[in-house]
């Protein structure tokens, strides 16, 4: 080919090229008076709702003339921007993920808000409000249920009122299981977390050849440790393999259960008595010196992770071969969901050698695997492909042995994949599906051998506004952005109906503690613009936004 | 009886432009243990010529019609089975580039010893035997078997390519081009031993060559081929004495001749005619010195002139003139191309 | 200087002409340029715009009359996305191509001409180049500085001019033995006048071959990288709309008609790419001889 | 003999210096990156001096020099540090992921070569037939197309639609291999590994087609493959023992720097079938900023690269004769 020919489409590309670039950058004078936000998000491909609803809030936002950008980034940069430099951004999508302690409001109540945890905690988006703190505080030892419901209830107004965060939905937990492998009877829901939970996975009763209970999750196990709150998976694993005092029973209120009885003698010291046919997996008799130890291990520095939930206690005395006595150091109404439902009992036999020897390492004992998982809970560890799937194997001996042979989890990321193998058996418990519940109830209409379980979910999906710089530190701009963000909308276009708005961070699904009418801005682009004009945000000739000139 | 009987062989190729009739009627025959060389400028088609006696042809090749008797058998109507069958054990060839005609990543011995059992039904230690003994015969050493091609010299490689050749003592071998790419003193070595073997073994030989003094120390008898047809052809020393056409004889100035030192060399103008589309009547004519009107509308019949002596000329009479004035340079410069 | 341009117009005329897998690579270009200039024309609604019909949204509707192609789970036209999507495609394609044949080039002729010391050097970048596995690489770069097209095209500058490179020394290494080369040293001429007035012009089809093939690999980069989640999300390319079916789940709704389409345009392109790359007959049997 | 030392201890050093290169470019691309790595493992109730411990832990509070120091020493004993988020040796976790990714590549590439080889001959053995020209353009379409789309649609049909084929996973639910070799030995393995190993066959189909074509048309005009054809030697004896063997030999060269890509590219192909492989594993490791894994997985799959260009070189002069160059004179 001539040469001329080449140089000639050479100049071509370049020109392109130039072309492309230019058109890329906009221009445009800013005065310092406009209103700029950012909205911080997930990308789609990990977090569709959230991509979607940050989407329809910024187009809305456009509206009324505030110049929204949206912001896109994997979770660990955006927990990197929003956890550890809490002045540089606006607002993030954001959500709170259901857990059994969570059950018991006062990990949200307190938490999330308390002036506390602002610097380093949780309450990231900086929320100061001393009236705030003290009900918060107070409710948090008021053992009495009434009295404290009232507390609770004044909690909720307060953040109503204030509009600390920007509400958005509950979502709805859908669970399908293949009615065909287990009895309809023996699947178990749960306020808040809907059949995937503890009780399901004890009392599924199959009734066909397959004896396996088979569930998904989309993403891998990270370690199999009592000692370490690592994924959302492993905490599945965690619950099954090592047993706990007391278990949150499918009302979402704790009951005893590897103790015999729990009784309160006064308002910081609790007695437990042990029952005495619990065994290890490796054969092992689990005693009140295994469980004493167990609630003494996170105080070491070794379990970081589990120390809140035992700092309470102030010392643990044995009384005889079958009972404890636990005295806190001051009284806490959530002590029995959050430690005595909350710690696993490990074997002292196994982990005392492993913490002595951490002792004076760097690691702890977060990064220890043990070969072969050992605990007294109703199933044993059997294997663990890495990456691919964990299968564990029913406890025959244990005081309420599960009626499947194997609980295999496997680790499928392709959502698509996941929706075939519910349907030609591969797996026959839905678990985890981020896909579209719309197709999903579509499918299981069509086909008779599936069932799908749906109940409102104990987590939330909500916008956290940063407190601290503007435009959100001004709470009639939050009321506005709350008018903006259409709950209904969202649950109606994003969730396609399968979740109702949220106007506070206690679920619906715990109708003891949820505060049914609290006042949250009404949605509407009128509504907005009228609370912003009354605020004395004004408008420039192309309808962007100003910030009050005060 | 003959050999081999060449009647009216045509050659076309197909290509993107139109026909190409590299061999436009050629007929010729060979008697046992004699010898023919076939000249003629490259181009000419006599590379053709062996690939279609062969049917070893290329994509787009074809054969019109002729016939290709050999030993009483039309070669052109056997199919590849029965082809194969005659190809290495009646009719081999050593190949014009002697240099890449032995596949290089296999050792020599290999593929001598592929040749003899795909035809001959020799055990294997009986033709590695006969592979040694040809080795001796064509002047290498035994050891050479084992080597690789590329380890062997041009001069080394020619012999080994004519022992392969001997290999299953055909009755006929065509060779292409065998010297043209070695030095003077390593081809007249050859050349001897060829003569030597194809005596000892009383082979029948065709040399393809546009070196007409090659053809003149080996050949019994000489057919030129010019532009896809035959011009002449005769005994050796009749050809090369007296040419009959005027082609010939301008091939014979153009080489030097060792007995007479300062005979001055004289180049034929312009070049072979196109064949897609040949010109009318004498291809030549528009080289030769001689021709006339008629040349360029009749095309010449190949006639017997003499005993055995052929050629395709209007001229029969006063051709000692001719070959007189052929031999001064005006009268080739006097053509205009 | 008309009847210049005319002219070279002409000559790439009969080029593309004498080669039926060029020509089917120029057209299918110019189809693709046409679409990019008019996108604002051809497709009847705002790629990003979710559709509304009164109250309800347009979710999931089968092509018909009013959407060629259908839409999507959340109500966006698909048709008009695919139209728009030409644009980043289009633009990382060329940009990477670009990149690719100028770095490419200048490494190759530069470490062909001068040999020794230079030679050694830019070869065993090369050979860093080529140790460091490509797909992986974006990903970390796109993982790690943001979701951008730029950040995959300046990876692929990065890396991918490593092929061009090693091609183009070859071929310099034969030019630079050819007489006119030797006569031009000869003459005084000095050593980069050489390399880009006699070299250059003659290993600029090659080059240029290895440019169109860098636009298939670009594209198909753009459209894994995206599919993996880390594409870009604010620019609608037919990577991000192959990610938006994948996480729908468009086919197992049966949603052939959200899934397909996009990945058949990705292919034309590619294979456009190769195709203009001087035909691949070229590409695949360099010594083609006519008979 | 020393001629062919000289050449491979030269090859051996310079293999050497790319990898130190590469090593380097590696750590300070992890080091330099945005976003700081312990987000993800540091509970935010943590206080300020159990960060510090962390920090400690993973070596993060040194200067950027002496983590450089300590990561070169150590790479050359192998070891490659400690993963944050599986919290387990980087050596140990990519081992535990590796044998899935080399059974994918190795089976895909075996496919895609020998129909690549065997895909070759046959177009120019077709050469100008209309068959041919199909060929050509049906194997640029596999090079064309984005593997993950022809992944998804292959699942759609074989998985979804008629469940011939498994929708993900190395293995049947809770099957227990005793070793890795019962493993390699079960059915169930092959009918999990089919359409990974398809659809990526199908990508590495074209290159060795491609370019086994190319070369078989150069050979076919060489003059011994006419030779052998005037020695009655019969047709596929011809294309097989004097055309083929010549031609495949760049493809095998080809086929080791493959392997190379190979490794690394198959990440989609992982993310689709739910592969637990190296390039998944890496993937997770860039979401995560784990960096020490991302390096590792990173410095592995180079390694490999580096490692398979000098085999091509090796295996080139192996394979052909003529550039062998201790060979017997």
């Amino acid at each position: 080919m001539s040469r001329k020919i080449s140089v000639v489409l050479s100049i071509i590309m370049v020109f392109t090229f130039i072309v492309t670039l230019t058109n890329e950058t906009g221009f445009g004078a800013e005065s310092d008076r406009l209103v700029e936000v950012s909205l911080i998000t997930r990308p789609k491909a990990s977090s569709p709702d959230e991509f979607e609803t940050i989407t329809i809030l910024a187009e809305e936002m456009r509206k009324v003339g505030i110049d929204a950008k949206v912001d896109v980034m994997p979770w660990e940069q955006m927990a990197d921007v929003v956890w550890y430099d809490r002045e540089s951004w606006d607002i993030t999508g954001w959500q709170m993920t259901a857990r059994p302690e969570r059950l018991d409001p006062d990990e949200f109540t307190y938490n999330l808000f308390h002036s506390s945890t602002a610097e380093t905690g949780y309450n990231f988006i900086g929320y100061i409000n001393n009236e705030y703190d003290e009900v918060a505080e107070k409710q948090r030892v008021t053992v009495d249920k009434e009295e404290r419901r009232k507390l609770i209830y004044k909690s909720q107004e307060i953040i109503a009122e204030d509009v600390a965060y920007i509400f958005s939905v509950n979502p709805m937990v859908n669970i399908v299981y293949n009615n065909q492998v287990f009895a309809e009877s023996s699947i178990k829901e749960m306020a808040g977390l809907g059949i995937k939970n503890f009780w399901t996975y004890l009392y599924a009763e199959p009734i066909s050849d397959q004896k396996d209970l088979v569930l998904n999750s989309n993403d891998t196990v990270q370690a199999v440790n009592p000692l370490y709150i690592s994924g959302s998976v492993d905490s599945w694993i965690t619950e099954l393999v090592w047993d706990r005092l007391m278990r949150m029973g499918q009302d979402g209120l704790p009951k005893p259960w590897a103790a015999k009885s729990v009784d309160w003698i006064d308002k910081t010291t609790i007695r437990v008595v042990l029952r005495d046919d619990l065994r290890f997996h490796d054969g092992e008799k689990v005693t009140v010196e295994d469980v004493k130890f167990s609630f003494e291990v996170p105080k070491t520095g070794e379990a970081p992770m589990y120390k809140p939930f035992v700092d309470i206690i102030d010392v643990i005395n044995i009384e005889d071969d079958q009972t404890l006595v636990f005295k806190l150091k001051k009284p806490w109404a959530a002590f029995e969901t959050a430690s005595l439902a909350k710690i696993n009992i490990i074997p002292k036999h196994v982990w005392e050698p492993v913490i002595e020897d951490l002792k004076d390492k760097p690691e702890n004992a977060e990064s220890y695997q043990e070969e072969v998982p050992v605990g007294s809970g109703p199933f044993k560890f059997s294997n663990w492909k890495f990456s691919e799937e964990v299968v564990l194997s029913a406890n025959e001996d244990y005081f309420q042995p599960p009626k499947v042979d194997k609980w295999i989890v496997r680790f499928v990321e392709n959502m698509e994949a996941t929706f075939g193998m519910i349907q030609n058996g591969e797996i026959n418990f839905l678990a985890t599906y981020l896909g579209d519940n719309q197709l999903l109830q579509q499918r299981v209409k069509e086909d008779e051998k599936l069932t799908m379980v749906s109940s409102i979910d104990l987590g939330f999906r909500f916008l956290a506004p940063n407190h601290r710089i503007r435009p959100f530190s001004d709470k009639a701009f939050r009321k506005a952005v709350a008018a903006l963000n259409d709950r209904e909308l969202i649950a109606a276009l994003v969730w396609k109906g399968f979740a109702v708005p949220s106007d506070g961070v206690i679920s619906p699904a715990l109708e003891y503690w949820d505060n049914p009418n609290v006042n949250y801005p009404e949605a509407g682009l009128q509504n907005a613009r009228k609370i912003l004009e009354e605020a004395g945000y004004e408008w420039d000739e192309e309808g962007r936004l100003l910030y009050p000139d005060a | 009886m003959s050999l081999l009987k060449v009647e009216d062989l045509k050659v076309y190729y197909e290509t993107t432009r139109g026909t190409n009739k590299a061999v436009d009627g050629i007929s010729f025959n060979l008697e046992e243990s004699q010898s023919l060389g076939l000249v003629g400028e490259s181009g000419c088609g006599k590379s053709t010529t062996v690939k279609g006696l062969v049917r070893v042809m290329s994509k787009n090749a074809f054969i019109p019609d002729g016939k290709v008797m050999f030993k009483d058998r039309n070669l052109l109507d056997l199919n590849e089975k029965e082809m194969n069958k005659i190809r290495w054990s009646d009719i081999s060839l050593v190949p014009q580039a002697a240099m890449d005609s032995l596949n290089p990543v296999y050792t020599v011995k290999n593929q001598f010893l592929e040749v003899m059992k795909l035809k001959g039904e020799m055990s294997k230690k009986a033709s590695l035997n006969r592979a040694k003994t040809l080795f001796k015969k064509v002047g290498l050493n035994e050891e050479l078997l084992g080597y690789y091609p590329h380890q062997f010299s041009g001069g080394m490689k020619q012999r080994a390519v004519i022992a392969l050749a001997l290999a299953l003592n055909p009755n006929l071998i065509i060779t292409d081009e065998p010297v043209t790419a070695l030095d003077v003193i390593v081809q007249h070595q050859i050349l001897k031993e060829l003569k030597g073997l194809r005596e000892e073994l009383n082979i029948s030989l065709i040399m393809i060559t546009h070196d007409i003094s090659v053809v003149a120390q080996t050949c019994d008898q000489i057919a030129i081929m010019y532009a896809g047809k035959i011009v002449e052809k005769g005994p050796a020393n009749e050809v090369l004495k007296k040419p009959l056409h005027p082609y010939t004889m301008g091939l014979e100035n153009s080489f030097p001749d060792i007995t007479k030192p300062n005979k001055k060399l004289i180049s034929i103008e312009g070049s072979p005619p196109e064949l897609i589309s040949p010109p009318a009547g004498c291809r030549f004519a528009v080289r030769c010195p001689f021709s006339e009107d008629i040349c360029f509308k009749k095309e010449p019949e190949l006639i017997k002139i003499n005993e055995k002596h052929y050629s395709a000329c209007i001229h029969q009479k006063n051709l000692e003139e001719l070959r007189a004035k052929s031999r001064e340079v005006e009268t080739w410069q006097k053509v205009v191309s | 200087m008309l009847k210049v341009i005319k002219n070279i117009l002409l000559q790439v005329y009969t080029f593309l002409k004498n080669d039926k897998f060029a020509m089917t690579g120029a057209i299918i270009y110019v189809f693709f340029f046409i679409i990019a200039v008019l996108a604002p024309y051809i497709a009847p609604y705002n790629p990003h715009e979710m559709i509304r019909e009164g109250s309800n949204y347009m979710f999931n509707q089968p092509p018909d009359s009013n959407f060629i192609l259908g839409t999507t789970n959340m109500g966006r036209d698909i048709f008009s996305q695919l139209i728009y999507g030409v644009r980043p495609v289009l633009m990382v394609g060329f940009s990477a191509a670009f990149f690719v044949m100028v770095v490419g080039t200048l490494v190759g002729l530069f470490s062909g001409y001068y040999g020794g010391k230079t030679d050694s050097i830019l070869m065993r970048f090369t050979d860093v180049a080529f140790g460091i596995p490509f797909t992986p690489f974006v990903i970390v770069l796109v993982g790690f500085l943001g979701p951008s097209i730029w950040n995959i095209v300046m990876a692929m500058a990065i890396l991918l001019w490593r092929d061009t490179a090693r091609v183009i020394r070859s071929q310099v290494l034969t030019v630079r033995e050819r007489s006119f080369v030797e006569a031009a040293r000869v003459s005084g001429a000095s050593d980069l006048r050489i390399m880009f007035v006699y070299i250059a012009p003659n290993i600029l089809p090659l080059s240029f071959l290895y440019g169109s093939l860098a636009i298939g690999w670009a594209i198909l980069t753009e459209a894994a990288v995206s599919f993996l989640g880390f594409g870009d999300p604010n620019v609608i390319s037919w990577g991000y709309m192959l990610n938006d079916a994948y996480v729908s789940q468009a086919l197992s709704r049966g949603a052939y008609y959200w899934f397909i389409p996009p990945g058949i345009f990705i292919m034309l392109a590619v294979m456009a790419g190769f195709y203009i790359g001087r035909g691949s007959e070229e590409i695949l049997h360099p010594k083609l001889k006519e008979y | 003999m020393n001629l062919r030392w000289k050449y491979l201890i030269k090859r051996t050093g310079q293999m050497l210096l790319t990898l130190w290169i590469i090593a380097t470019i590696l750590f300070f691309i992890f080091r330099l990156m945005p976003g700081n790595p312990l987000v993800a493992y540091i509970d935010p109730t943590f206080t300020e001096e159990q960060q510090e411990i962390l920090m400690k832990q993973f070596g993060l509070d040194k200067s950027l020099w002496m983590q450089y120091i300590i990561y070169i020493k150590n790479l050359f004993q192998g070891e490659l540090g400690q993963s944050f988020f599986f919290k387990d040796s980087v050596i140990n976790v990519i081992s535990k992921v590796l044998p899935n990714t080399i059974y994918l590549m190795l089976t895909a590439l075996i496919i895609a070569y020998t129909a690549g080889i065997v895909g070759g001959i046959f177009l120019a053995w077709k050469r100008g037939e209309m068959i041919e020209s199909v060929g050509i353009v049906f194997t640029l379409f596999t090079r064309a197309a984005p593997q993950f789309w022809v992944g998804m649609i292959l699942l759609a049909i074989f998985s979804f639609q008629f469940d011939i084929f498994p929708s993900g996973g190395v293995s049947q639910a809770g099957t227990v291999y005793s070793s890795e070799l019962d493993k390699l030995l079960s059915f169930q393995f092959y009918r999990h590994l089919f359409l990974p190993a398809l659809t990526l066959s199908i990508y590495l189909l074209g290159l060795p087609l491609l370019l086994m074509r190319s070369n078989m048309l150069d050979v076919m005009d060489e003059s011994y493959v006419e030779m052998a054809k005037i020695r009655g030697v019969s047709k596929i004896r011809v294309l097989v023992k004097y055309a083929a063997r010549n031609a495949f030999l760049p493809v095998i060269t080809a086929m080791a720097v493959g392997i190379g890509y190979a490794m690394g590219g198959n990440v989609v192909i992982e993310t689709v079938f739910s592969w637990p492989g190296l390039g998944r594993l890496l993937v997770k490791a860039v979401s995560t900023s784990d960096y020490p894994l991302a390096q590792g997985a990173f410095i592995l799959i180079a390694g490999v690269m580096v490692f398979m260009n000098f085999v091509a070189d090796i295996l080139y002069s192996l394979l052909d004769p003529r550039v062998n160059i201790d060979s017997k004179r």
